[in-house]
């Protein structure tokens, strides 16, 4: 008889314990942001999609050596590059020389994993993440992005 | 006569506005409670303090298409809705908000407002029995079991008090508890030392009774999906959810009447609706704080305590006020 | 509570539970035979999101599959990949200097605290209880934004690589990780309070969902699943690695057998992890993250090599058969959740529907894990 | 220490080097005919393992204990090993198509903190993978060998209910073979 009755007692004891808490807690402020209306800073070490790093001149510094290609587990990468001849001095001579210059680099973002392969095989530092993660929508093609141009867009 | 049915419709109009505008605001009045217990905002962007969610949230039901399942029996499945919201709609008819607010006092009140009650469960039954689910199947027998269950602690209680004031009238109620808190029905006196325990088995009873947490088995989300409404969408839906609120007020009110003396200002001064009204919404706001903050029970939990512990505590109750009445 | 009595052939009834259930916290599907309320049989079926890890793991070259770790378990990412570099860090033969694993295992246990506080919010809405979530996720979201600002990434990290880390932590990071201690113990007395003390929760538990230790050893079940059945086995006890050894960390073992145990062992180790975190930061050593000479190309000699760890669900174990190529010839994930998920079907037998769920719940399924 | 007697008493099960030689002679019974012969020359480039038990560095491979054996010996080995209070932690294939062979490998371990973790393998033929099952010693197996059923298509016999568990239920194809094309 006594057990029943202090397991009665018990028993609620720990249901106002539990109401005491819930009750602190709706005096305390909202920690959540609203979130169309707010955004936090993503953190500098956010991974997001990776972008093309520009050199000073403002063109891209990949030197389309497909490193980047090679190292993505997915195979989401790819690029294409032409030989263009340039002349340059050494030792008071002219000279051609040729060099690979990156004609398209293509993102399809939709077989990325954000694994960040990419950026540590790039010797020359020619990619970089971008802080991009409001990306939505409701057609596949939004997701491949020609980083080139996007480049391009952000110059000018 | 002309103008005794003019003022019934005018009362019972009265009474239908009332109970949907509460079932619609009290949607918005738990979305923002729950919001404030988990931390969270709750609806905030239709209009100031998202007070105009709930006219939304009607309209995106409305125009919804509702859905009758294969195999489902219609008529049942279609009337199961109406059966929930109407009883508690009639049920606002009998009570008296304040000494002159009440659309219809009627002598066996509190007899009628249980009549109603047992209703919902019907509808609970019909719902999930013609809707063709087998959780919705397991969810009406659960909570008809557990509506049966519960109606006898609540009802033995009830007697109790009809014992002590000696009328079933809702309003006679209330006027025997008039002039001040110690002569409200909660308040033990020589003659009924248990009424506290009383309220507190009447107010756990209408929880179950209203299948609010932590006694909604009938919906058990976790469980049975969306245990008896699980194959509802639309307005179908709209009205089970807005039949729950309403019969959450009907339980609020009646509390408020056998036990918190209705209307009646806690110092005896002043007596008015607007102390019927604090008292159901402090008493609502409990019910939502109750929701979100306990896990819910089982159904042989849940059984076990009505059958060992709400049910003999009352009856002795019962027995023990009845004697000292007759002592004192 | 008893089984069914008697069952009349013809009267149970088939309930699909799942594949889109909200107790399943998935893709998982179980078949039961009902007999009311009761379970009479149940039979689990698995693979509505399997991957084949296991294949890309073979086509891939190691560090390319390093991103697929993560995705096996979404709450508690770094013990898997963790598993994974030791793992193949032990068939190449790779020195990983001692700070990298002191960061390994400082971000392994927030990791592990953040599972077992998602765990436990989604167990308790399991029950019926929503607002304890909220409360974990308010936690949990410290350790993600803590592991975001170090890693880059939230849930599905790519953060170990052979031989040592991504990047460093910074000061920040052990700054945010101390004031992180004492504000999840002050959390875990709340949770105590508010749910572990609760009658109604107790009363749901208490008892039930019975897995016995020789159960446990039948069906190979590891992590919590084992220790609330009165085992005391840690993989990081029981077979040390990388720097545990050197923490001073208790094993939470309870032998009641029942969810409450099992729910009890995750609480517990909580703060076992805040003590391993605690220490870790206090020992944590200067030096590099990767080592000086690493192989540019990981090709292990040929062979069979296994590697267990404790992640946040059990023995997480990984078998990496070489044949000296660039690519692993067999690359095999033993994922502790599904040894401890088939033992389901028998446990639950008899049971009452919301008990078995309860029950389910208190395994800690990650379905993406079990099916790979 | 649980390793040696575990050790004593699975050697037991290899009184000499005779069944070894049992098993080989078996083998190239069966691939009697002209088909196979290319085969067997590839068969006779990579020979298989012995089977027998080694002992086993845990530092450098993981485990203590690497048992290999003919499919018929397997039941008497792992019930050694139930006795012995190991609990199975998984089971899995190998496809080692240059040796016409399927591999499946059981991999134990212990509760206690005697450290000891045994790899038991067998190997069957590729074209008829037979290996019967342990479901009946550890019921927790029913569940990989079904996976393993799935992905190498060895058959487990005597298991109650070999089905795909991880594939499709009409999946007829097994993708962890090394020859397969999706």
């Amino acid at each position: 008889m006594g057990a029943y009755f202090s397991e009665i007692f018990r028993g609620l004891q720990s249901l106002a314990t539990g109401l005491g808490i819930t009750f602190k807690e709706f005096f305390k402020p909202v920690v959540t942001v609203p979130y169309p209306y707010e955004t936090i800073k993503m953190s500098d070490r956010f991974r997001g999609h990776i972008e093309l790093v520009e050199n000073e001149e403002g063109k891209p510094k990949c030197v389309a050596c497909g490193m980047c290609q090679r190292a993505c587990p997915s195979g989401c990468i790819s690029l294409a590059s032409k030989s263009v001849e340039y002349e340059v001095e050494v030792k008071g001579e002219m000279k051609t020389k040729k060099k690979k210059v990156l004609t398209k680099y293509n993102l399809n973002f939709t077989t990325c994993s954000l694994c960040g392969q990419c950026v540590e095989s790039c010797n020359f530092g020619a990619i970089t993440f971008s802080k991009e993660y409001n990306l939505a929508s409701s057609r596949k093609e939004d997701f491949h992005f020609d980083l080139l141009n996007r480049l391009k867009e952000r110059n000018s | 006569m002309s103008l005794t049915i003019l003022n019934a419709v005018i009362a019972v109009v009265i009474a239908i506005a009332f109970a949907a505008l509460n079932a619609a605001y009290l949607v918005w009045a738990e979305r923002r409670g729950a919001g404030r217990i988990q931390r969270r905002p709750g609806p905030n962007v239709n209009g100031p303090l998202g007070l105009l969610q709930p006219p939304a949230d009607g309209l995106k039901l409305m125009t919804k298409q509702l859905v009758i399942p294969g195999g489902a029996d219609k008529a049942l499945f279609m009337v199961a809705p109406v059966l929930a919201m109407a009883p508690a709609i009639m049920s606002f008819v009998t009570i008296p908000f304040s000494d002159s607010i009440v659309a219809r006092s009627m002598d066996i009140g509190v007899l009628m407002i249980f009549a109603f009650a047992s209703l919902g469960a019907m509808s609970v039954l019909l719902a999930g029995w013609s809707s063709r689910n087998k959780y919705g199947v397991m969810a009406s027998v659960r909570a008809v079991s557990q509506n049966i269950s519960y109606e006898i602690p609540m009802l033995i209680t009830v007697i109790t008090i009809v014992m002590m004031t000696g009328t079933m009238n809702l309003k006679e109620l209330v006027a025997s508890q008039s002039g001040g808190i110690w002569n409200w029905n909660i308040v033990p006196s020589l003659s009924s030392p248990l009424m506290p325990i009383s309220f507190l088995i009447f107010f756990t009873c209408s929880l179950a009774e209203t299948n609010r947490a932590p006694f909604d088995l009938g919906e058990a989300e976790s469980e049975l999906v969306a245990g008896f409404h699980t194959e509802y969408g639309s307005m179908g839906f709209g009205l089970f959810f807005m039949g729950e609120y309403a019969n959450i007020v009907i339980g609020a009110s009646l509390i408020t009447i056998l036990f918190l003396g209705g209307w009646d200002c806690p110092l005896g001064l002043f007596p008015g609706v607007w102390w019927f009204l604090l008292k159901i919404y402090v008493l609502i706001f409990s019910f939502i704080w109750i929701r979100w903050t306990f896990p819910r029970t089982t159904i042989y939990g849940l059984l076990n305590l009505s059958w060992k512990i709400l049910i003999p505590i009352s009856l002795f109750n019962l027995l023990l006020t009845a004697g000292l009445l007759k002592v004192f | 509570m008893s089984g069914p009595i008697h069952i009349q052939p013809g009267e149970t009834f088939t309930l699909n539970v799942g594949p889109q259930h909200p107790a399943t916290h998935g893709v998982l599907r179980v078949k039961m035979e009902m007999d009311g309320e009761y379970i009479v049989k149940a039979e689990t079926v698995l693979g509505y999101i399997h991957r084949m890890h296991e294949l890309m793991g073979e086509n891939r070259t190691y560090p390319q599959v390093l991103p697929n770790l993560s995705r096996l378990d979404y709450l508690g990412a770094l013990g898997y990949t963790h598993g994974h570099v030791l793992a193949v860090e032990r068939a190449a033969g790779i020195e990983v200097p001692e700070r990298a694993e002191y960061i390994r295992a400082i971000t392994v246990e927030l990791n592990r605290v953040a599972s077992h506080l998602f765990w436990f919010g989604a167990f308790v809405m399991d029950l019926g209880g929503f607002t304890p979530l909220m409360y974990a996720i308010e936690d949990r979201e410290y350790i993600l934004d803590m592991l975001e600002a170090v890693t880059g990434s939230r849930l599905t990290y790519c953060y170990y690589r052979f031989g040592g880390l991504y990047n460093d932590i910074d000061d920040e990071f052990i700054d945010r990780a101390r004031a992180f201690i004492p504000r999840m113990r002050k959390s875990l007395k709340k949770y105590d309070a508010l749910v572990t003390g609760n009658i109604i929760f107790r009363k749901r538990l208490e008892g039930i969902g019975p897995i016995s230790a020789e159960m446990c050893r039948k069906y190979g079940a590891t992590g919590p699943v084992a220790r609330g059945a009165g085992i005391n086995f840690d993989v990081r006890k029981n077979e040390p690695y990388s720097v545990y050894p050197e923490f001073d960390f208790d094993v939470p073992v309870y032998d009641e057998c029942d969810s409450l145990a099992r729910y009890k062992v995750r609480m517990d180790e909580m703060e076992q992890s805040l003590r391993i975190i605690e220490q870790g930061l206090d020992k944590l050593p200067d030096g590099p993250i990767m080592p000086k000479k690493k192989p540019k190309l990981i090709k292990p000699p040929a062979g069979d090599y296994y590697q267990a760890v404790e992640t946040a669900r059990g023995s997480f174990g990984i078998r990496i058969v070489s044949d000296g190529t660039k690519n692993a010839y067999r690359f095999k994930l033993r994922s502790p959740t599904y040894s401890n998920m088939s033992l389901f079907d028998e446990a639950c037998e008899g049971m009452m529907i919301m008990d078995a769920l309860a029950m389910m719940g208190s395994l800690d399924l990650v379905i993406p894990e079990i099916d790979r | 220490m649980i390793k040696d007697t575990v050790l004593q008493s699975l050697r037991e099960l290899f009184p000499d080097p005779e069944p070894v030689v049992e098993e080989a002679a078996a083998e190239s019974a069966e691939g009697d005919t002209a088909e196979d012969d290319k085969k067997k020359a590839a068969k006779k480039k990579v020979e298989p393992r012995v089977n027998g038990v080694i002992e086993r560095d845990h530092a450098q491979y993981g485990y203590d204990i690497d048992v290999q054996l003919d499919p018929g010996e397997l039941l008497a080995a792992v019930m050694i090993l139930d006795k012995a209070g190991f609990f199975l932690e998984c089971v899995t294939g190998v496809d080692w198509i240059k040796e016409e062979q399927l591999e499946a490998v059981y991999d134990f371990s212990r509760y206690d903190f005697d450290l000891c973790r045994v790899v038991v393998r067998t190997r069957t033929s590729r074209s008829e993978p037979k290996v019967p099952t342990i479901s009946k010693i550890y019921p927790g197996a029913a569940w990989h060998e079904r996976e393993t059923h799935d992905f190498f298509g060895i058959k487990f016999d005597g298991h109650p209910h070999l089905v795909p568990l991880l594939l499709p239920e009409d999946a007829d194809f097994h993708p962890l073979l090394k020859d397969f094309k999706p």
